[in-house]
């Protein structure tokens, strides 16, 4: 089998070969950072593109289409516009953990970009907890919706931090459990053996029904996750203006609007490695050319991403009690019975395997 | 205003309703002194017929339907409160919807002017109050009535200066606090924001 | 550990929130002083007044012509029926009989009118609790409606069509067709309308049971419209005192009994389907004749007192004109209907959540210039 | 059982909101509804009723229809018209009448209504289809509506 992203391996054995162990170490993660930061930033900027021309789409509008070909530089000149803006704030903010807030939201979505599979060998690092260390890094971000609402010393911002922490902290549950359900087949955390469980068929198709309800409350847990439309309650711009981040701007508001996007990103590509086969090609059409693994866990991802948008695009808000009351009376009840469902087709062996 | 096609047919007529709230202020002079009719009717002449002034109500309100397409009330502000009480109780009146409440600057007297409808009956009747105090204006509060009054009373405070008894809150709801005057009064001048023309 | 227990421990205080002036859920320049204990709303104070332009003074001194062009910005969703209403009050009160086509078309436009206003609340409503694209949608629908309003008026907002008398101009000869195009082409929107929100079952949760008013509180506190008659109260001024074409008309008034926001939100859905039958009676027969009765140059009232009721699409607007007998009103009152409706936001809104607070208002159909007047 | 058929039927409604706006979507080139509004600007064209602004047409030999008459300046709610006249000597007749010697209207203060169009009897003022008026200076907004040197067009009074 070709090595498919050979390059680094070479990158890595000249690094060793031409110095000291640490040293190659170090400059290895720095490399390695700044690949993830590119793709973070690029990312980021196309999201953000997606998700305005899918909107105008679905409702009958154009789009931006003026800066660059079809507008695709739009986001590359609003970023430019926000660095180049003025940071404000709140004189009575508490100004260290203010600034600090953005940072965390950040730094959590960057770091559950490094475990996601993009293709084989193409994973910053492979952990044996992977799903375990996701689920734990997504919940830290909103420490930094906590933290932003609450130093901003405003009354609105702190009333949707409070409802991002209560909507968290609950949606975590779900997250956990509906990806458990899938773990029950694999029988491992790691992402990689995760994938390579998949080879004998998708997850989604081997556990079959209970996979299906799993990854339907996986996207709904997933989309309260990311604090996005219907269940945007941080934000809830007709109640709360702008929510937690109604005292930031420019550089520091564009982080938490690129994290938003970021994390959207990292909620389907969480879903298409768990439930669709990562990297794998449908039916293993192209198992030969391992780097056309990079494009189909990106069309994967986005077919999610655009589910998600769909969403946002088609619902009303739900208020913050009946946000409570969807995870706690029908999400959890139905996903505990869904983990012994598929405990049991998984010990009568009733799993769908090719 | 009385062809309602889903509400009970109303054979209350204007001049139904006037006998029947004047009887509820029944005038002590027009029982007491009867004579003098027929008194001022003599002394003034036989080529004069009786004039509005001179025949005594016998009630204490007054009623008119001259110029307007409703029954008009006049009443003082003593009474105002018992009568708007008894307007909204009484089975027969039962007027249960304020649908207008005015101020108006008579020139020399302030006054309110409530537009008064009954959703049972389809009746309507217009109650007006004056006073010639202008400077410390004061009449009683309906909103213990029709809840609706609380914020047209409000308005009339704020731009007559008209003041509501028992009013829960009775404060400036368009202008700020320290705005001087009450603009919709007819000696109000501001030579700044008012365009004359 | 017992409620006591649990109150002494964990103390909640109630705090004040500034909903407004500029919010996106206040429509305009309404300012809302909450008293909030968390999510749940204690006291709802709107504070008035940031855009008054004090129109009742400023008709003090104009003529009854140009009165007309004032209400176009009290109501700017309903202009063209505030301007019906003057121009009624001012025929009634020099006993002008206005020709059959005006009566007509008149009409025509006030419903048209009131299915532009309501399309644009749907698509606010929509907005206001969460879903984006109503807005959209209920906005190309609008779209539709001002073209005709700018074909005939030429003017998209503040039509000023009205005067007294008549219309100023007649219908453009591309009135009734477009019309007809409108009207089937709403029809099949109307539908879409039920299925991307009437039906979902987040918007029904939102809305059901919430901002419940009842019929006597809706009496007492004047509310009138689609606020009025949600809460089972029949209170269409065009069933009651029918003016213009109204009582050549058939058309049921939407009544519903729940009083609550989702009751308030079908009652304006229903309107814009009977608002539709209406236009289709009277376009077809539009009758032919003068669009427009010869009036003094300079309008004179008689002296005395008049007072007309019109429905605009927010509910109950009274125009109260005292005439001393010269060229301009001794005093005028414009009953608005907003104003009643958000004097009983307090009453409804209490209890409930700040989305909630924001989903009862979407219902109330607040116009602020209009509350502002 | 109702938990599971409420599930049921919340899902379905959920769904049919969905095919509205995916609908939508598929055909959104079609119905788009944007207007790009300074590119189109060869295209678009005004209802011919529309009010933009208040023009004074002249004929190729520099006639306008105003008389002076001044009905229009009462009529205006806003005091946009001004009209300055003076008394000139009509050259047929020889006798001293009254003509226009500026038209002056504020933009600024127009409120569209129409009054001044509905009221002239010589129809000399009508609706102009312009409605780019922004400026930045307000005097701008200020005009003289007829051209320098103009005069009545003959037959206008009578």
């Amino acid at each position: 089998m070709i090595r498919a992203l050979s390059i680094t391996r070479s990158i890595h054995d000249w690094l060793y070969s031409s110095m000291s162990e640490n040293m190659a170490y170090f400059i290895e993660m720095v490399l390695i950072a700044i690949v993830y930061l590119a793709i973070f930033a690029v990312a980021g900027l196309f999201l953000v593109l997606i998700e305005r021309r899918v909107a105008a789409w679905f409702q009958l509008r154009i789009g931006p289409n003026r800066v660059g070909f079809q507008g695709l530089l739009q986001t590359m000149a609003d970023a430019l516009k926000l660095l180049s803006k003025e940071l404000t704030g709140t004189e009575k903010a508490d100004k260290f953990l203010y600034n600090l807030a953005p940072y965390f939201v950040i730094i959590t979505a960057l770091m559950a970009l490094a475990v996601i599979p993009f293709t084989q060998d193409f994973q910053a690092f492979d952990i044996n907890i992977g799903i375990l260390f996701l689920i734990a890094i997504s919940s830290i971000g909103v420490i930094g919706i906590l933290l932003g609402g609450w130093s901003s010393n405003n009354k609105f911002a702190l009333i949707g931090a409070m409802r991002s922490g209560v909507q968290t902290i609950s949606y975590e549950l779900s997250i956990g459990l509906s990806l458990l359900t899938m773990i029950l087949i694999t029988g491992s955390l790691q992402l990689s053996e995760i994938v390579e469980v998949q080879k004998s068929g998708w997850l989604i198709v081997q556990g079959h029904i209970p996979a299906i309800i799993a990854f339907m409350i996986y996207m709904i847990a997933g989309t309260a996750e990311t604090n996005r439309a219907p269940f945007d309650m941080a934000e809830a711009e007709s109640e709360l203006g702008a929510g937690f981040h109604t005292e930031y701007s420019g550089m520091k508001f564009a982080y938490f609007f690129l994290a938003e996007f970021i994390n959207m990103f990292i909620i389907a590509a969480i879903a298409t490695t768990v439930f669709f086969g990562a990297w794998l090609s449908p039916f293993g059409i192209t198992e030969s050319i391992p780097i056309l693994g990079v494009f189909w866990f990106l069309a994967k991802a986005m077919v999610l991403v655009f589910l998600m948008m769909w969403f946002r695009w088609t619902f009303p808000r739900l208020r913050v009690d009946q946000l409570l009351t969807l995870e706690w009376k029908y999400l959890l009840p139905l996903n505990l019975m869904n983990i012994v469902i598929m405990a049991l087709i998984v010990w009568l062996n009733l799993t769908i395997q090719f | 205003m009385g062809s309602m096609k889903d509400s009970k047919p109303t054979d209350m007529t204007n001049q139904k309703l006037q006998e029947l709230i004047g009887s509820w202020f029944p005038n002590p002079e027009a029982k007491s002194i009867p004579d003098v009719i027929v008194e001022d009717v003599i002394e003034e002449g036989s080529d004069k017929k009786p004039t509005a002034e001179t025949i005594i109500n016998p009630s204490l309100l007054e009623f008119s339907e001259e110029g307007s397409q409703f029954l008009n009330i006049f009443v003082q502000p003593e009474q105002l409160h018992t009568l708007m009480s008894e307007l909204k109780k009484n089975k027969e009146t039962y007027f249960d919807y304020l649908f207008c409440l005015s101020g108006v600057d008579w020139g020399t007297e302030l006054g309110v002017v409530y537009h008064l409808e009954s959703t049972t009956f389809r009746h309507t009747v217009v109650v007006k109050v004056k006073t010639a105090d202008r400077e410390n204006p004061t009449f009683d509060s309906v909103y213990d009535i029709w809840a609706t009054a609380e914020f047209h009373e409000r308005e009339v405070f704020d731009f007559f200066g008209i003041k509501f008894n028992n009013h829960p809150n009775l404060k400036r709801l368009f202008l700020t606090e320290e705005w001087e005057g009450f603009p919709l009064r007819k000696d109000y001048v501001d030579e700044i924001n008012m365009v004359i023309k | 550990m017992d409620t006591t227990t649990i109150e002494t421990n964990f103390r909640s205080e109630e705090y004040f929130i500034n909903m407004g002036p500029q919010h996106p859920a206040t429509h305009g320049v309404l300012r809302l002083l909450l008293t909030i204990d968390g999510e749940i709303i204690k006291k709802v104070e709107p504070d008035l007044g940031y855009i008054h332009r004090s129109i009742e003074k400023m008709c003090e001194r104009d003529t009854y012509q140009q009165i007309v062009h004032l209400t176009d910005r009290m109501d700017y969703l309903s202009s063209n029926i505030n301007n019906e209403a003057v121009c009624l009050t001012v025929e009634n009160a020099l006993e002008l009989e206005v020709p059959d086509r005006v009566k007509v078309i008149r009409t025509i436009i006030g419903e048209l009118t009131r299915i532009s206003s309501h399309c644009l609340w749907w698509g606010v409503m929509g907005m206001d609790v969460g879903a984006l694209t109503t807005y959209f949608y209920g906005f190309r629908d609008r779209e539709l409606i001002n073209d005709i309003f700018e074909e005939t008026c030429g003017a998209r907002l503040t039509m000023n069509y009205n005067v007294p008398g008549g219309l100023m101009f007649d219908i453009h000869p591309n009135f009734v067709k477009r019309t007809k195009d409108f009207i089937a082409h709403f029809k099949t929107k109307l539908p879409e309308y039920d299925k991307l929100l009437t039906h979902n079952v987040i918007f029904q949760k939102r809305t059901k049971g919430i901002g419940i008013l009842t019929k006597e509180d809706a009496i007492s506190f004047g509310a009138s419209g689609p606020v009025g008659r949600a809460s089972g109260y029949s209170c269409d001024v065009r069933k009651h005192h029918p003016y213009s074409a109204l009582d050549k008309v058939k058309f049921q008034e939407a009544l519903k009994t729940e009083g609550d926001t989702y009751a308030r939100y079908l009652v304006r859905i229903q309107e814009m389907w009977e608002s539709l039958s209406i236009i289709e009676q009277l376009i077809d027969n539009i009758p032919e004749g003068e669009y427009r009765v010869a009036t003094n140059a300079v309008i004179k009232l008689p002296k005395g007192e008049f007072y007309q009721r019109v429905e605009t699409a927010r509910g109950e607007l009274g125009v109260y004109i005292i005439s001393d007998g010269v060229k301009s009103p001794y005093r005028l009152k414009f009953r608005s209907p907003g104003f009643s409706n958000l004097s009983l936001l307090n009453h409804i809104a209490v209890g409930g959540k700040i989305g909630d607070l924001v989903a009862t208002m979407a219902t109330l159909d607040l116009v602020i210039p209009d509350i502002d007047r | 059982m109702s938990y599971f058929s409420d599930i049921y039927k919340g899902i379905k409604t959920l769904l049919t909101g969905m095919s509205v706006t995916g609908k939508y979507f598929l055909t959104s080139r079609k119905g788009a509804i944007t207007q790009q509004y300074p590119d189109n600007r060869a295209t678009l064209k005004m209802f011919d009723r529309f009010r933009g602004e208040v023009i004074m047409p002249h004929d190729e030999e520099n006639r306008h229809r105003c008389t002076g008459c001044q009905k229009c300046e009462i009529a205006c709610p806003n005091g946009t018209i001004e009209i300055i006249w003076d008394r000139g000597i009509d050259e047929e007749t020889g006798k001293k009448k009254k003509k226009i010697d500026k038209f002056v209207y504020h933009l600024s203060m127009c409120t569209m209504c129409g009054l001044c169009i509905d009221v002239c009897p010589t129809d000399a003022i009508e609706w102009g289809q312009n409605f780019e008026n922004s400026v930045y200076d307000r005097t701008a907004l200020t005009r003289v509506l007829n051209k320098p040197g103009s005069k009545l067009m003959p037959g206008v009074e009578d």
